[in-house]
């Protein structure tokens, strides 16, 4: 008798704590609310047929526990109920199935208007690069790296030189404007995660990823590693800001880009060979 | 193969006969010797090996964007000052599949119980066998000369290397093994442990001819590796 | 019935056919190393080297390895897993064009 | 020599063997069982201590020696776990749990887990004593490989093991192992410790492929007469299965394992592209880090079934067995066996959507994985539909079995989740996935051991296991695991991901401190909890209650070996013939509940017997 009630009160538990837990996900700040409302389908669909096995389950134990005089039935096979239990399952999953793939199809379709972002992730940082007034990312080269050349951009790509370069860990986000996040990695995998954009991908090294999200809530996110990256993966964060149009103009003024750079090096150089000419 | 008379068993061709056979009891493979399936499922995991590496090796020559060498050239020989095109790797080949030829007529032999020429055709594979290794070690030190390593090329991408020295190197490993063993077999045979029933050394089964039956699956499939190596590493 | 015959026969079968398996196989490597010879390209050499090597592995398989002469129960068990290989191919060879143009894309090319 | 051989005589057929005159219609044919087709195998009896008991070529013995060594690794496993728990729970509190040591230990623990211990266990351990029980053989086919294959799987053990005593230590990089970081400084023991870990995993492939060998041959090619594949116990169905996938499946672990060894030792570039590390850039260049993954994968997807099967095989039987009611639709049962195992090898990349694969194979695994969901689902529904109707014995094999399903339910419905390609993508490496695998493939499999244990203890020492204990431990476990990882999977709707040494500097996540003390305290308990187990096994070897022949009223073969426990060779001088399926329990008509498979139909006469 007891075990039948420890079970059901396990169930019940369960449910419980699923009304009133406090942890559970943050508020969506992106266009992906779509993925939030298929884990709730799921979570209902698959919740329910939780709790009904278990629940029978239960109910055979009580109603069906070991009496000397009890014969158990003897029925090998019940075909028509096989065969209802199946395509029931079968329609079931395909539920599920039909909006992750029509989530997946948006997910992999990046609109046209999205505005590209390079991530450069190594061990353990991040820094952003974002297409100058050509809209259009210079091509790179890990080999390039340099402290002239903090993304290794290719010399030779004209797209390259108007490129917007962010070294610092925190990047600007437009409000209502898709990005389109190109991640790279110049050592091991990352993975550039905002738990309220939902959104998340690997950086791979030798390869460029790419997701995109549209931001619709203005503040201030936590960016975290979310692939396994070596001892500082925990350590390894990151910040996105995001601005109404006005304020994000601003901050794009304020940035550098990549024939800044360039200049404001031979500058110094001038400058040293000149020192060093005295 | 099956001498397929068992008693109280009625044998049925094709697609019945395999449901026949597969829900019938005791045995599943009619007639197959217990070492001899057990080869087949050994050479089948085997295949999954050999796969993963053929698979690598395509997705590596696939995604690289340094150029690969042109196998043709890079194996190529000079013979009397002309420049042939895979040559040894063609003789490998040509002495790969002789082998497997006289390995095959070893086991109709073998069934036969026709002991000396059973021996005898074995002990040719062994050599043939050890003729290709030894190619194989001259086709190796030749690259390694030309400067080509594991983790450079001198002709193109590095991958180049690495899946050449993997992949030839591991068949080759194969080979070896199976020449250790057809030379064990061949003395096993001309001692006559296969006809008398000797047990073998690590084993409480009685020696029998299905035995050179079963090494020579293993031939065989060495062999059957080496078709698509030839194919895709060295046609490519 | 045939079938039952040919079964009958399998553990003597007459020599000619392992020597006509044998002389089929250096033919077929003849051929297909003169894909290379004649420097073949494109569709072509890719179709008549994989109709080569097929053909070539089938006959190991089906003759020297018995596998013609085996019952259906062992044959399909050797080939169906055969599948999965062929599934792992077939998605790597659309990984590594995937792979391939990325490279080329952010690397090289780039616009 | 030849006095070490036994000769066994090869029995024939006779077609009026053991016949009762009486039943109506019941004739002299309906117990005819075809002669043997093999001779008997002969088998190598040893003498000495070494022989018998440590280079032993009996089966049972080697399955002991997998399961006891299996346990072993699996104790340090959990201890790994405790030392895990406590830096998650209580950060600060070990000062020796320093970052390099908590990736150390999650690492090993990880592999420990899934391939030394379950594997080892499921097949090395409950294979190799049952398979030729349930079949009727008198041993493994090939007694000598078998034992290599155990020696092997030592040696692959002690390999890993001492990577816990090089220089850096054992690896540090998940237990998937993942290129480039195994390899790289930075992630801790990439010299030594991955290339010991590379070299125990390919020990312990080849050893598998020995074993596996000896498994599938004996269940395809050495079961005794009347056996036929859809007469066998679930659990051979499910050990079969898994051993299939494992010889399709370790490949590609042994390929990617020997790969990036090379990548390691020789510098080549199989998996590593070009990388800038500190400033240089090294010499690897034009490789891919996700061909590893891809490799991975495609072991490691069957390998969650190569745990999983031979679980719902031994699941079926227990629960049969003290539901004393046939399982139900075993047909169905063993059609979804080898229909999960057969799909499983079409779905490795759902582990990898988010990996910057190729994007469009979303859409092909999602659909694969969630077509797996059917079949398993369906097994779910026979397992509480042989309940129903039933009679059930709660005893504390029952209970485990309960244990299995509230578990396995809840861990494969939270599968439906991470299959389904969008909904992975917020929820992967989170804790949620932490707790859906934990759930599914840790403590569900560790259920239906544990069940196993105390079903099959009496056949292999011949004592009862305390039930006292036994109901204490299953409690402890249960509550425990459950109140563990059901709680996790919240953690990941945070977003909290895993593999975070320490993570309470982040806003949203301070709020999971008290949850993460509660549930390393439950883990405490919970490891602890297992000792009682030894404890009972120690007790009970001394001072159980003899349980005699068949003391489960079982109808499966391996309760009906003359001997109890069995002897080397299991069936004296007969092999016993097969005449129905192993699931005549509680049918009408029959004088006891059980009917066992040996009993010829004649001596059930006027039983109602559907299937034989």
């Amino acid at each position: 008798m007891h075990v039948g009630i420890i079970f059901f009160l396990v169930i019940l538990g369960s449910v419980l704590f699923h009304i009133f837990t406090p942890w559970y996900w943050t508020d969506v700040a992106s266009n992906w609310g779509g993925m939030d409302d298929t884990i709730t389908l799921t979570f209902w669909i698959g919740g329910g047929v939780f709790i009904a096995v278990c629940l029978f389950m239960i109910y055979c134990v009580f109603k069906f526990s070991y009496k000397k005089d009890r014969i158990a039935e003897y029925k090998p096979e019940d075909k028509k109920l096989e065969k209802i239990l199946t395509w029931a399952t079968t329609l079931g999953v395909a539920a599920l199935l039909a909006p992750g793939l029509i989530i997946w199809n948006q997910y992999v379709n990046v609109p046209k208007n999205a505005i590209e972002i390079d991530v450069m992730a190594w061990q353990w940082g991040w820094q952003y690069r974002l297409p100058g007034e050509d809209g259009k990312l210079g091509t790179t080269k890990v080999v390039n790296i340099n402290d002239d050349n903090p993304f290794g951009i290719n010399l030779d790509d004209p797209f390259g030189n108007d490129d917007v370069m962010i070294q610092s860990d925190v990047i600007n986000l437009e409000n209502n404007r898709p990005v389109k996040i190109l991640l790279r990695s110049v050592d091991v995998l990352h993975n550039w995660y905002v738990p309220q954009f939902r959104a998340k991908m690997d950086a791979v090294p030798g390869i460029v990823t790419f997701y995109w999200f549209e931001p619709n809530k203005t503040g201030e996110f936590e960016v975290l590693c979310a692939e396994y990256c070596g001892v500082g993966h925990y350590a390894m964060r990151g910040g996105v800001e995001v601005q109404d149009k006005q304020d994000y103009d601003n901050w794009l003024q304020e940035q550098e880009t990549f024939s800044d750079l360039i200049a404001k090096q031979k500058i110094l150089e001038n400058e040293k060979t000149k020192l060093a000419k005295k | 193969m099956s001498d397929l008379k068992i008693e109280g068993y009625e044998f049925k061709p094709g697609f019945k006969g395999m449901a026949k056979d597969t829900s019938s009891d005791q045995t599943m493979f009619k007639g197959v010797h217990w070492g001899k399936a057990m080869m087949w499922i050994f050479l089948l995991s085997d295949t999954f090996i050999f796969s993963c590496f053929l698979i690598s090796y395509m997705k590596g020559r696939g995604s690289t964007i340094i150029d690969w060498p042109n196998p043709s050239e890079v194996f190529g020989l000079h013979v009397f000052g002309v420049q042939v095109p895979l040559l040894l790797i063609a003789i490998m080949t040509f002495v790969l599949i002789t082998s497997s030829g006289t390995m095959a007529l070893a086991v109709k032999y073998g069934y036969e119980k026709n002991r000396k020429m059973c021996g005898w055709l074995i002990l040719a594979t062994a050599i043939g066998g050890l003729t290709f290794v030894g190619m194989q070690a001259f086709e190796w030190s030749k690259l390694i000369h030309e400067g080509v390593r594991p983790w450079e090329n001198p002709f193109g991408a590095p991958q180049f290397g690495s899946f050449f020295f993997m992949i030839t190197g591991f068949h080759g490993t194969h080979v070896s093994i199976g020449v250790i063993f057809l030379f064990i077999y061949a003395y096993k045979t001309f001692a006559g442990h296969y006809d008398e029933g000797k047990r073998g050394w690590f084993t409480t089964m009685k020696g029998d001819y299905v035995e050179v039956e079963i090494l020579g699956l293993y031939w065989h499939f060495v062999d059957l590796v080496w078709v698509f190596i030839f194919a895709f590493f060295y046609l490519w | 019935m045939e079938k039952t015959k040919k079964q009958e026969q399998a553990s003597t079968h007459k020599i000619g056919i392992y020597l006509w398996i044998w002389g089929l196989l250096f033919v077929l490597s003849f051929f297909s190393y003169m894909v290379d010879w004649y420097q073949f390209q494109g569709m072509l050499r890719w179709s008549l080297i994989l109709f080569f090597m097929f053909l070539k592995a089938g006959l190991i398989m089906a003759f020297f390895m018995h596998l013609y002469w085996e019952r259906y129960a062992l044959v399909n068990v050797l080939l169906w897993p055969m599948t999965a290989i062929a599934c792992f191919i077939f998605l790597m060879v659309a990984e590594f064009e995937y792979v391939l143009f990325t490279r080329l894309f952010y690397f090289v090319v780039g616009g | 020599m030849s006095e070490d051989f036994n000769n066994n005589k090869t029995i024939q057929a006779q077609s009026s063997e053991a016949i009762s005159g009486g039943g109506s219609g019941v004739g002299v044919d309906a117990d005819y069982v075809r002669p043997a087709e093999v001779a008997d195998q002969d088998l190598y009896h040893g003498h000495s201590f070494i022989t018998k008991w440590i280079f032993c070529q009996d089966a049972k013995v080697i399955g002991v020696q997998y399961f006891l060594l299996a346990t072993f690794t699996g104790i340090i496993g959990l201890i790994l776990s405790w030392l895990m728990r406590l830096q998650l729970g209580f950060p600060g509190l070990a000062p020796f749990m320093t970052a390099e040591h908590y990736y150390q230990f999650v690492t090993m623990h990880g592999m420990i887990m899934v391939v030394y211990f379950l594997t080892a266990l499921f097949l090395g351990g409950f294979g190799n004593y049952l398979i030729p029980l349930m079949v009727g053989a008198r041993d493994m086919v090939f007694p000598y490989l078998n034992m290599v294959s155990f020696w092997s799987f030592f040696v692959a053990v002690g390999v890993l093991l001492a990577s816990f005593f090089v220089p850096g230590g054992p690896t540090g990089s998940g237990w998937t192992l993942y290129p480039p970081q195994a390899i790289l400084e930075g992630t801790p023991g990439s010299g030594w410790g991955i290339m010991l870990m590379c070299i125990s995993l390919i020990l312990f492939v080849a050893g598998f492929t020995m074993g596996g060998l000896n498994y599938l041959i004996t269940i395809l090619q050495a079961r005794t007469r009347g056996m036929t594949l859809m007469r066998m116990p679930l659990t051979v169905w499910g050990i079969f299965t898994a051993t299939v996938l494992a010889m399709l499946a370790f490949p590609a672990l042994l390929v990617g394992a020997l790969m990036m060894s090379l990548d390691n030792v020789l510098g080549t570039s199989f998996f590593m592209p070009t990388i800038l590390k500190a400033g240089e850039v090294l010499e690897y260049g034009g490789g891919s880090p996700i061909l590893f993954q891809h490799l991975f994968w495609f072991f490691g997807h069957p390998e969650v079934y190569i745990v999983a099967l031979p679980a719902f095989g031994i699941v079926s039987d227990l629960i049969s067995v003290h539901a004393r009611k046939n399982i139900f639709g075993y047909r169905m049962m063993v059609w979804a066996i080898v229909g999960i195992g057969a799909l499983s090898f079409f779905v490795w990349a759902h582990h990898m959507y988010v990996s910057g694969m190729n994007p469009w194979f979303g859409f092909f695994f999602a659909t694969t994985t969630l077509i797996i969901a059917v079949p398993t689902a369906m097994k779910v529904y026979n397992w509480i539909l042989t309940l129903w109707r039933g009679n059930i014995r709660l005893n504390t094999v029952m209970l485990w079995c309960l244990g299995f399903i509230v578990t396995f339910v809840n861990g494969g419905i939270t599968g439906i989740f991470l299959g389904n390609v969008s909904v992975d993508v917020p929820l992967s490496d989170t804790y949620f996935v932490i707790a859906h695998f934990h759930m599914v493939m840790g403590i569900a499999p560790l259920m239906v051991i544990m069940g196993a244990v105390y079903h099959w203890f009496p056949l292999v020492s011949g004592r009862f296991l305390s039930e006292k204990l036994g109901k204490w431990h299953f409690w402890l476990t249960f509550l425990g695991a459950y109140s563990i990882y059901f709680p996790m999977h919240y953690l990941g709707f945070i977003g909290v991901p895993r593999r975070y040494f320490e993570m309470y500097d982040s806003p949203y996540v301070t709020s999971a401190v008290g949850m993460n003390e509660f549930i390393s305290i439950a883990a405490f308990i919970v490891g602890a909890a297992q000792f009682i187990l030894i404890y009972n096994i120690i007790k009970t070897l001394k001072t159980g209650k003899p349980a005699g022949h068949n003391p489960w009223q079982a109808c499966s073969l391996e309760w009906l070996t003359p001997t109890v426990p069995p002897e080397h060779g299991n069936w004296g001088d007969r092999l016993p013939t097969v005449h129905r399926w192993a699931y005549d329990y509680s049918v009408p008509g029959a004088k006891e509940d059980f009917i066992t498979q040996t009993t010829p139909p004649s001596e059930v006469a006027g039983s109602k017997v559907e299937k034989t």
